[in-house]
């Protein structure tokens, strides 16, 4: 029988009864469609801890590939309560808030300098945190009072933004990406770190990367102070690059 | 009433619609000799009779299974209970509870004269009465404070079998944007003729209908809409052996829609078709009082007929559904009338048909709150196409202007929706109905062109039918298969039994306090 | 580095290339959202054994619960050479063909009994099998000159179905089922079974069961002598019925 | 024409596309005086130069690399060949191994007579043109053998990065109902002054375009094509800094689509505008000569400005890109002119605004192969949402009768398609463009209704923009930001230092051969 009750340690998928373990899947297999490839489907979805396999729909791509939607009861829990997910420590502040802020525990203008690096060409999300007109009806650091910003563009050289970055003096550099199929954003990411210790820049200045695939968790990994992902907006680098600058210097 | 669109020919439509007449009245002749074991224990429940004997046996089940066997249920329930509260000065819930007991069969040898029966009866009368109106009232008020949602509405099911898990999930998809609210009823309930007491929790494809679970329902949708600024409708099925009864079970606790189809029972449920069109009646008398839109279920006959060959046999019993809601008193804009996306999705110009269908239905019906039905036939496994057939589906809903959009679930081949399918469901119809908000008013579809000659061809199919069908009665076209090629004997099906001609002492005062009121 | 051959003894998912496993999966869970959501999501991921858990798209289905559009890469492998899946024993033969078997080899005759059974209500599929005018130009089997097919309709109890065989002496009985919610139709299928054990008639009739959620395998599991799922035709049974028939006379 | 369905101001029209070639003679006055090192390579690939060096350097890159450094690029590498054949009686491809090698740099004290020169070049330009028409004929032959499919075709991109899992993939979209396939370019491939050689394996976010991956895929096509009665049509990018090379390269391997926009590579991978321009003249007079349908990107403005405010852009490219392809030769029936369903589905009536945009692109090119691109920018990680946005862009496409369909992905947001990814985008545009087939002749659209005057406001507007850009040239309307809100200085920007002024000796003889041939 199903225990109905939300036990927060012990939390499973939910269908439409608590604790039922639902779980929709799709995936294709390199076998053609038939009745073992219905049964080799089912044993993986066994292999996933998903009783009661149910494969709701087959059909083959191209011969030799069947294609599988399923459905199955996942019996794994996980123990939300013991979550523990790293954020960036920093109270956010509006556009006015932060020039004020700045202007008082710091009392010069940030220098901030932001691209779209390696091969990637994608600049919207960049722009979208630096440029003047913002994203979303937040304004981008360009408009800050407080905050001297340089948006490099896309395709930028790791080299190029380090030499840039300390050419200008900057507290701080913002890095965006986007491309991560086969994991080239992890590559160039760890790059850049590796060149910004040599340049003796790691500390000196506060890292910071973003990109819909990038999560704080993974920019500490990489050796970034902070990292952001979707619906990131100017408030949030601005207010976290400012209180860490503080932080620092009064350390 | 605005050009047509479709060119469609309105002299032929008032003919269409004289021979459901016909149909409808002769029907009527039928229906106003005879009473049912549900009409009476609907009779039961308006006098306050409720609960169970220590079987769980419902207590109007009690009383008129009790009347049945003494073979005296022609004089009806009313008469009954009139004597019984004149001899001993009990109220009716008491004289059901002792009867129960077995204390007492309350069976008098002398009758006491009407007009002393009506006046014992009549502060019941007026209770049931005002109780029913205060909860329109509450509606009215909630519909004037939160306002009311454009057309189509977003109607969605629950269906987890649990009350408590349905308002969860309820209330998850008011929040989401849904209007309507159906719960879905459990398998096999339609042909239960009691209706269960009290919260359910188990339920197989669905939830029981009892009145306890109205009023769960009711209280949880309250808080949604509070929450969320709208009205919230709640809606479930009359449909079954215990049409009026569940009729008068909404009515008490506000529902806002009911399902209730005139022949649904017949086709689908292998009900005999004296005893549903007997309670179709009464029942459906009791859903126009309370407000309560119904819901057709034309939809049904293309589940297993072909949507294109059998459009017009929709058509054709929306045309009797409306004559006979009318007969009931139950206004055009409380007709839900039903029909349904279920075109084969491999058929070319798949959506013009169906374009023309919904458009000629909108047009022919245009006060009632049409109910439109998504596609289920052609569902398969694959939620991702089949999120696309339910795209379409709206998209034919916002073009033609329908009443009631029952949305389609990604996995309605698979399930019975999941909070998530719900969500994805809601979010598909929301989109489609903001992205195509004024289609219906830019566009126009060729003279001549496939759309309207598609509607006129339907048309005139429905006219044939309901003139065979006028002609021959129908009793007789349920016996010949005329609709969803299902064939009925006229004394065949489920609870003929519970049908009794009525005595010359029957009354049944509800009819003229209910019949075309509010 | 991805093995890019394919090998049949540890066949994995197929996004876009060989064994990169990838699988596609929703559900939601009952907790609100934010980052410890996401991470709750993954970690579940990770018990199913794909890596690189990858969580696109979360919304809050109503406060509480959260609903996750989800990727990774499966880890688990199936032996695809291995698998043996039970299949009915019958050359499927067309109207005509089975006509003709039937005369041969039977010489009279055939009588089924076919129902949906329990509280189910779904006729279309047994209508497909049985009705003279069938399904997806395969004609049904009251149309088959050698069968006499009784179809009893919707929501027939299993008593009444066999007191209905028995009547008629049939030589096999067919039911369907569709409604599989809290598992109806396994236990509605097992009664059946029951029954006709305690009737003495499980080894004199063929035993049929069929419906979009019956496979074979579940069939003979159940007690059943065969099973069929979707995309079944009157012609499969027919074959099925008329070879078993003739199995049976000549051990 | 058939009357427009829009009350398109064709008068109007006809002036915004006399300001558009006023635009576009005044780039050609620059352009004719030019030529670059891609230019000069694409020649050497004519004359049959293919190969590398030992360290991997392409043979072309070689000989032209050489020339430039000694300052003689500018009389082009014809001149030098015809001198060094002359002199020397070696073929091209010996005389470029020989110098890879460092053996000799051919470059001779005197120069042969013109004539004579000529005459030795003669033969290897023969063969080339050959080459190119025969391809051309075998595409002929093939479509009329297999037949053309109806528009508009389903076109999908594979992108693993690996040629061979390239052609898998391919094969499976061919046999799903694909009519065309472009395999995407690694990220990068396009700001790499030489193209690469041989097979490849490894991209990233796609796959190099390499003559022998071009090869490859080619055959696979045909392969698939035979076995599915169909042909199937390969498309490969020529923007970047290689323009005319790559589409001579798909010209010998019989593409049959390439992407090819003016202004692509300028705004949206940061290459020097008189780079861009001088490159694709000659890269389109290749794809006219070679049969080649060109696709551009105007698309990609509305992946970052607004599709509503900026859609006039959109117009007022194809404008111009029509008419530098019609000086390029190019005849209407290859202009795959560009645009995109990029509108927020937020927007309310987002479908009529997209609906009167891609009306009204199609009656102003009525001869075009529109290319239709899908929605990206608004696509996010639900992808069962985004598998309805693709559905609606579908239907935007049958119904007003688009060339090229860019079949969406529901995975956009997320990863470069899987195999069942392409599958579900496929059966979504089979199953919506069968569901609506008819529907563009079925409806018109209300006088003075929201559509029409979406389309007369977008054609001013477009118009209005076309003027400004004439007056000032389209040089500055690109210092200015005029397109895609982006700004890009005349000498700024990659692959500058590759344009050179053309000496007078300078001689390209496929222009004549090729300019409106075919
Ligand atoms: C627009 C777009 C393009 C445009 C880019 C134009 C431009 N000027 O940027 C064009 C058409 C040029 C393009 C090209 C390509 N693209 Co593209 N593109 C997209 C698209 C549609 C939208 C991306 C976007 O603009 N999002 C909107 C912005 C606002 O969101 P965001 O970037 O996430 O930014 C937010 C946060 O992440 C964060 N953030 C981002 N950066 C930073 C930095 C800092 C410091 C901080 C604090 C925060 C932050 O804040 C932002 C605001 O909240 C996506 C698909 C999609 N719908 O997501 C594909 C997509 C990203 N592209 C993709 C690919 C593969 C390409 C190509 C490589 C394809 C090819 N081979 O030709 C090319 C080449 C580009 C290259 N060399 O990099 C893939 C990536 C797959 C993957 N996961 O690896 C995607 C997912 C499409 C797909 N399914 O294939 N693309
Ligand atoms: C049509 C339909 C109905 C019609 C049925 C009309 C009728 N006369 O049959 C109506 C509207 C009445 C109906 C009602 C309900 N339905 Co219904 N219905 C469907 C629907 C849309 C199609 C089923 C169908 O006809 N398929 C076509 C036939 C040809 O396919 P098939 O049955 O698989 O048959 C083939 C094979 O399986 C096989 N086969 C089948 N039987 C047999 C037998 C033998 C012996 C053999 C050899 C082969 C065989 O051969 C056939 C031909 O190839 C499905 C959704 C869907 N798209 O699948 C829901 C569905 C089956 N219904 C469902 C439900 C829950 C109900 C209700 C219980 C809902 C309610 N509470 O009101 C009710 C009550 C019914 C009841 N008491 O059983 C659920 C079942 C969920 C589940 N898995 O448990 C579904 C999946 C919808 C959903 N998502 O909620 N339904
Ligand atoms: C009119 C009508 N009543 C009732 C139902 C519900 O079915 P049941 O009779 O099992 O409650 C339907 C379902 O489609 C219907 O259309
Ligand atoms: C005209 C054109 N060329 C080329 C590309 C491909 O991009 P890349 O320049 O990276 O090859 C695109 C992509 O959108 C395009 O529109």
């Amino acid at each position: 029988m199903l225990d109905k009750t939300l036990n927060l340690t012990e939390v499973k998928p939910y269908g439409d009864t608590m604790n039922d373990g639902k779980v929709q899947l799709s995936f294709t297999l390199p076998v053609p469609i038939g009745p073992e490839a219905i049964e080799a489907a089912k044993q993986l979805l066994r292999t996933m801890g998903l009783d009661n396999p149910l494969v709701v729909y087959t059909v083959e791509l191209t011969p030799g590939f069947t294609f599988f939607n399923c459905y199955g009861n996942l019996q794994h829990t996980v123990n939300y309560l013991s979550i523990q997910v790293p954020k960036v420590d920093a109270v956010v502040m509006d556009m006015a808030e932060a020039d004020a802020y700045i202007k008082e525990h710091i009392g010069r203008k940030l220098v901030m300098v932001g691209a779209s690096t390696g091969t990637d060409a994608h600049t919207v999300g960049i722009d979208a945190i630096m440029n003047m007109k913002g994203y979303a009806g937040h304004f981008g650091l360009e408009r800050y009072g407080m905050i001297e910003a340089y948006n490099l563009g896309s395709q930028v050289a790791n080299e190029e933004l380090i030499a840039k970055a300390i050419e200008l003096r900057a507290d701080a550099i913002l890095i965006s990406q986007t491309v991560t199929q086969k994991d080239v954003h992890i590559e160039n990411l760890t790059r850049f770190i590796e060149m910004a210790e040599a340049e003796g820049i790691r500390d000196r200045m506060v890292l910071v990367c973003g990109g819909p695939r990038i999560s704080h968790e993974l920019a500490k990994e990489l050796g970034f102070d902070a990292g952001f992902g979707v619906n990131t907006y100017a408030t949030d680098v601005s207010s976290y690059v400012a209180q860490e600058i503080v932080r620092r210097s009064t350390k | 009433m605005k050009e047509s669109k479709l060119g469609l020919d309105f002299v032929k439509v008032e003919k269409a619609r004289n021979k459901a007449k016909g149909i409808a009245d002769q029907v009527q002749d039928f229906v106003e000799d005879y009473t049912t074991v549900a009409v009476e224990r609907t009779l039961c429940r308006l006098m306050g009779i409720d609960g169970t004997d220590r079987d769980g046996v419902p207590l109007p089940n009690v009383v008129v299974d009790h009347l049945k066997e003494k073979g005296i249920l022609g004089d009806g329930v009313l008469h009954f209970l009139g004597n019984a509260l004149y001899n001993t000065g009990k109220s009716p819930v008491q004289v059901a509870q002792e009867m129960a007991a077995g204390k007492s069969d309350f069976i008098f040898k002398e009758t006491a004269p009407a007009a002393k029966m009506q006046e014992v009866l009549q502060p019941f009368v007026d209770t049931s009465v005002a109780r029913i109106r205060e909860k329109r009232q509450v509606r009215e008020s909630r519909l004037e404070r939160l306002g009311e949602s454009p057309k189509p509405y977003v109607y969605v099911i629950v269906a987890t079998g649990n009350i408590y898990e349905d308002a969860v999930q309820a209330t998850a998809a008011a929040r989401q944007g849904a209007d309507v609210i159906a719960v879905i009823r459990t398998t096999g309930q339609s042909l239960l003729d009691y209706v269960p007491y009290g919260a359910t929790t188990e339920g197989f494809g669905g939830t029981y209908a009892t009145q306890e679970n109205f009023r769960i329902m009711r209280q949880a949708l309250d808080k949604a809409g509070d929450d969320v600024g709208r009205y919230i409708r709640l809606c479930n099925y009359c449909s079954g052996l215990c049409m009026p009864e569940i009729a008068v079970m909404g009515a008490f606790e506000g529902l806002d829609m009911m399902l209730n189809d005139a022949l649904y029972g017949i086709l689908f449920r292998d009900i005999n078709m004296q005893r549903t069109l007997v309670d179709q009646y009464f029942s459906r008398m009791i859903n126009g009082f309370a407000g309560v839109i119904i819901n057709t279920g034309e939809d049904n006959y293309l589940t297993t007929a072909d949507a294109v060959e059998e459009a017009h046999t929709v058509l054709a019993s929306d045309f009797i559904n409306e004559q006979l809601a009318k007969i009931a008193g139950l206004p055009e804009e409380q007709m839900g009338l039903g029909h349904a996306f279920e075109i084969d999705p491999e058929l070319e110009n798949s959506f013009l048909y169906e374009l023309a269908q919904a458009q000629m239905i909108r047009e022919i019906f245009p006060k009632a709150p049409l109910k439109y039905m998504p596609p289920t036939k052609f569902m398969t496994g694959n939620i991702f196409k089949g999120h696309i057939q339910d795209a379409l589906f709206n998209l034919a809903g916002i073009w033609t202007g329908q009443g009631i959009q029952l949305l389609g679930m990604p996995t309605e081949a698979i399930h019975t929706p999941f909070m998530s399918d719900r969500f994805l469901a809601i979010e598909n119809a929301r989109y489609i109905f903001s992205a195509f908000k004024d289609i219906g008013q830019e566009v126009s579809f060729a003279k001549d062109g496939f759309i309207r000659n598609r509607a006129t061809e339907v048309l005139g199919n429905a006219y044939t039918l309901l003139e065979k069908v006028e002609k021959e009665g129908l009793f007789t076209a349920l016996e010949k298969g005329y609709f969803a090629n299902v064939r009925r004997p006229r004394t065949g099906g489920k609870g003929l039994e519970g049908v009794t001609r009525k005595s010359p002492v029957y009354r049944n005062p509800y009819i003229e306090l209910f019949k075309g009121n509010r």
